[in-house]
């Protein structure tokens, strides 16, 4: 079972990538389970969002303790929070211009920075700096856990229509960039 | 008299009988409210211009219009006097049920 | 046609119940009944009139009738005709008829509610001022100074301390599409209203003094006139709600005697000098007030 | 063929409802349960779903407006949780005693105070004499399976008796899980319209829901009984038929997981069922003989069937999201009562847990497993996982 924790705020769109990622797997015939830090956060908190990932249908609902993959739509959000509960060699993906070298996860055991500059792309292609569908991206160079056409899929269904082309073609370049970049 | 009668009891039987949940035919009376009266109304026919006042503020509906003279019935009137205070021409008494 | 006594059926859709010889609230339904027609359906929540009309094997209601919950006379109307219409149902009337307190306190929200929804449904208030089925407490509609078993008259208090809650005008003021106060003691008054209401493309409510015998502590031959009486001496009025504008049906010249109307009820037998002159001035302001807002 | 979607438990229900075509829907929104009513009414909006929707102002009005609605005839849907549930909690009562098949789903949330929005089963737990049969689900695809199903439950000709569907909140109202939908012609055919006989009818007029005094009360009450009786075979009967149509099934009233020889069984109720299937399949893998009792109906209460499968233990633990305080958990209290109906003498215990949205942990239903098989049942009610140390900073 794999398991991703989406750090972002109220607002920014964790939850919504941690459903497109359920959803492409999905569509690659593998089972998911997407679900919020469910409570009253209101625009602008600090919430969390999980995907768990399987290959068989996933049974377990206790919350998510230990995760193998932490994405940061935010790097304001870098802390504690962060580090805790990383698998060893889990990998960290951070909306940020800075590079990989300066965020120190020293303490986590194996663990892979990646860093991304999601705001950026996301006002070039968007012209608004949502960065839930790019670290999607990220997630997706970072570790191949699906296909840029099953998130299209999942796009299509779990995304209003016209925002749809735009968050695909951003969701390509971000994939893109994250490729070269390793 | 045009008035809803007493219905017959329904005959006995198992539980199963009953209706489902609390539920059965409107309109079926299996009691008569004479029992309530202590006194009766009686209408003077010769005396009874047919204003139908007593018809309309009967509050149990027992002032029968349809006839050429109006009729009580009996059976369902509570004696109420109601008829007697609104009868213009005085052609309602209201009598002891034990004299009637 | 105008309805009056020659010209509604003779037929009773409300008939052999067991109410209190008397009673205002079952003429207020035998009445209505007969206007709306054998297709209606009756909503009566718990009160004295659904004590009278439904209790098993006994059936004196001559049309559909169903007990909601108490707070909920509107809403489960709503549900009828929700239900109803999605069925395809044509032609049939949808009629509650709840008490003051099933109006004005407990069901108000639902009230509100499906006024607010403009569900079509008639909702007739037949008031007799207390709770009376379960042995006459205050009600919102409860005058000042009615003694009531919860609100006693000795020498402290002086039975209920405070005016009848203006039901007529916080329903009004949802800008129902059909609004009116009646009496049982003008009975033709109250079938126009509720052929108006019958013909009213939404929701309508019609809030109609009733006496009770019992509760008022009256001879019962007297009950529908006390109903009259109190029109005549201004405690009560008879007005319109329609086109957003208020219509005042009965203006009188002079009033009658408020303290005869009082006199002949038990349940004012303790009030004072001083408490009659509260009542003739609260009157007289409420005259004041709907003879310059409704009379045109 | 069937659709895969990736949806809510909310949205689940929704679809379900959807297919289910009721006549009337009427509900009020409260957090967990708002977006099956918003998904609704986006269906009535884009014209997928032809009914009656109203906006009613509050959950006591949701309940009267279907019972009114029922009371016609009409196939009835609505939805709570929680404090609404409890607001509805009059109607409740006069909607199974009229025998008004009506369909509700809970979302399974805490009750004030404190307040707290998150899930746990006291509300509906709270309403087992409110004469509605309870179904609880263990996951979305369950959630919509277990909403068409009611329907045919409810509207059962022996059953006649309003179902709740219960759905914990956020772990399954709000939790994104792949579910496959089934074929509307097919569910036509499995749950089609049937009229029935205690409704109002305007050409040979009924009085319904009217009163009854100590003379008839008590016959009235022994058919509500009765039919809550039949409805344990129409509830596995339905799930049987669902499970040839559709080809999902969830055994009934109940479901053993590797109970045959089992000497520890954990009963759950709702979604913790999936965290203790992962913990009896780790345990299973070490030679731990330990099984788990799934209750997907509390009423009626599946008295013989929880016998049958526990009698040969050596020890049942119940697991609920409820506590009756002063006592025990009501599940807890109607499972001791159905062993010994049933002559079975198996010691049991009491694990009241995951209250006000708390998780249960795998290794919290392992520590159960590992207790019930080394004998601990002294203590028969336990709180799980109580933080009798309170550091301020967790």
């Amino acid at each position: 079972m794999i398991e991703i924790r989406w750090h972002g705020r109220g607002g920014q769109g964790a939850f919504t990538a941690a459903r497109l990622l359920g959803d492409a797997v999905v569509c690659d015939d593998k089972s998911a389970l997407a679900f919020p830090s469910f409570g009253p956060e209101r625009r602008g908190a600090p919430v969390l969002a999980f995907t768990r990932i399987d290959d068989a249908p996933i049974k377990d609902r206790s919350d998510v303790v230990d995760c193998d993959c932490a994405i940061v739509l935010d790097e304001t959000l870098l802390g504690a929070p962060v580090k805790a509960g990383l698998k060893p060699g889990a990998k960290v993906i951070i909306n940020t211009m800075k590079p990989a070298e300066v965020f120190d996860f020293s303490d986590c055991e194996d663990c892979k920075v990646i860093t991304v500059d999601a705001t950026g792309l996301a006002l070039k292609i968007l012209g608004r700096p949502i960065t839930n569908v790019p670290l999607l991206g990220a997630l997706t160079a970072a570790t191949e856990l699906t296909s840029l056409d099953s998130i299209y899929k999942a796009i299509d269904t779990q995304l209003p229509e016209k925002v749809r082309a735009k968050n695909k073609t951003l969701l390509e370049e971000t994939y893109n960039t994250v490729k070269e970049a390793l | 008299m045009n008035r809803p009668k007493l219905s017959p009891p329904q005959p006995s039987g198992t539980i199963e009988q009953l209706p489902m949940g609390p539920s059965t035919r409107s309109g079926h009376l299996i009691d008569v409210s004479s029992g309530m009266r202590t006194f009766r109304p009686v209408i003077d026919a010769e005396k009874c211009v047919n204003c139908l006042r007593c018809f309309l503020v009967c509050p149990d509906g027992t002032i029968d219009k349809s006839g050429d003279i109006l009729e009580i019935d009996y059976d369902y009137c509570k004696g109420c006097g109601v008829c007697a205070k609104a009868c213009k021409v005085e052609a309602i008494t209201m009598i002891k049920e034990a004299d009637a | 046609m105008a309805l009056n006594a020659k010209t509604i059926p003779n037929e009773e859709l409300f008939y052999g119940h067991k109410a209190c010889g008397g009673c205002g609230g079952a003429l207020a339904i035998r009445l209505a009944l007969k206007v709306l027609g054998e297709r209606s359906i009756a909503v009566i929540p718990p009160n004295c009139m659904s004590t009278v009309a439904f209790v098993y094997p006994h059936m004196p209601l001559f049309v559909n009738g169903i007990i909601p919950p108490f707070a909920a006379t509107a809403a489960v109307m709503s549900g009828v005709l929700a239900g109803a219409k999605a069925l395809g149902l044509e032609d049939y009337h949808v009629v509650g008829f709840a008490g003051d307190g099933g109006t004005s306190d407990i069901g108000l929200q639902a009230l509100s509610g499906a006024i607010d929804r403009n569900d079509k449904e008639i909702f007739i208030c037949y008031d007799n001022e207390a709770y009376m089925n379960t042995g006459i407490q205050k009600s919102g509609l409860t005058p000042y100074g009615a003694k009531t078993t919860n609100t006693p008259a000795g020498k402290n208090i002086h039975g209920a301390a405070r005016p009848k809650k203006k039901i007529f005008e916080i329903i009004a003021a949802h800008e129902i599409p059909y609004a009116a106060t009646a009496s049982v003691g003008y009975p033709e008054d109250y079938l126009r209203k509720l052929e108006k209401a019958k013909n009213c493309d939404g929701p309508s409510f019609i809030h109609v003094l009733a006496p009770c015998p019992t509760g008022w502590q009256t001879p019962t031959d007297i009950s529908i006139e006390l109903a009259k009486e109190a029109v005549d001496n201004g405690l009560w009025y008879l007005a319109e709600y329609e086109n957003k504008e208020f219509t005042l049906n009965r203006n009188p010249k002079e009033f009658t005697d408020i303290s005869d109307y009082l006199s002949k009820q038990g349940r004012f037998s303790h009030l004072d000098e001083n408490d009659i002159a509260l009542i003739t001035e609260g009157r007289d302001e409420t005259w004041e007030k709907i003879r310059r807002d409704w009379v045109k | 063929m069937s659709e895969k979607l990736f949806v809510s438990g909310d949205e689940a229900v929704a679809l379900a409802v959807r297919q289910a075509k009721p006549h009337v829907i009427a509900a009020y929104p409260i957090t967990p349960q708002t977006i099956v009513v918003e998904r609704l009414a986006d269906y009535v909006e884009d014209g997928s779903l032809d009914c009656q929707y109203m906006y009613v102002e509050s959950e006591h009005s949701a309940m009267s407006a279907v019972i009114g609605s029922a009371a016609m005839g009409a196939r009835s849907f609505t939805a709570t949780s929680s404090q609404g549930l409890l607001y509805m909690v009059e109607g409740l009562h006069y909607a199974s005693g009229s025998r008004f098949p009506i369909v509700m789903m809970n979302a399974n949330r805490s009750l004030a105070a404190p307040w707290n929005i998150y899930g746990d089963q006291r509300d509906s737990l709270s309403q087992l004499e409110s004469g509605w049969i309870q179904l609880y689900v263990e996951n979305v695809q369950e959630a919509f399976d277990t909403t068409i199903q009611a329907f045919k439950i409810a509207e059962d000709p022996e059953v006649m008796t309003p179902v709740m569907v219960n759905l914990d909140g956020f772990v399954l109202t709000h939790t994104y899980e792949p579910l496959e939908m089934t074929d509307q012609a097919a569910v036509d055919a499995y749950i089609p319209y049937q009229d029935y006989i205690n409704k109002l009818n305007l050409e040979d007029p009924v009085s319904t829901c009217i009163t009854a005094g100590p003379t008839y009360n008590t016959e009235f009450r022994y058919q509500q009984q009765i039919a809550m009786l039949k409805a344990e075979k129409v509830i596995d009967e339905s799930d049987e038929e669902f499970g040839r149509l559709f080809g999902r099934t969830y055994g009934g009233m109940v479901e053993a997981y590797q109970c045959e020889d089992a000497e520890a069984i954990l009963v759950t109720i709702g979604s913790v069922t999936g965290t203790a299937r992962v913990v009896v399949d780790a345990c299973r893998a070490e030679g731990k003989k330990v099984g788990l009792l799934k209750l997907r109906c509390v009423r009626p209460f599946p008295t013989e069937k929880v016998a049958e499968i526990v009698k040969n233990a050596k020890a049942v633990g119940v697991m609920e999201r409820d506590i009756s305080f002063g006592f025990e958990g009501a599940v807890y209290s109607d499972f001791n009562s159905a062993l010994k109906q049933q002559g079975v003498d198996v010691p049991t215990c009491n694990y009241v847990g995951g209250l006000g949205g708390r998780s249960i942990s795998k290794e919290d239903i392992s520590g159960i497993f590992d207790a019930l098989l080394a004998g601990n049942t002294e203590k028969p009610v336990e709180f799980i996982n109580v933080r009798r140390d309170i550091d301020y900073g967790a």
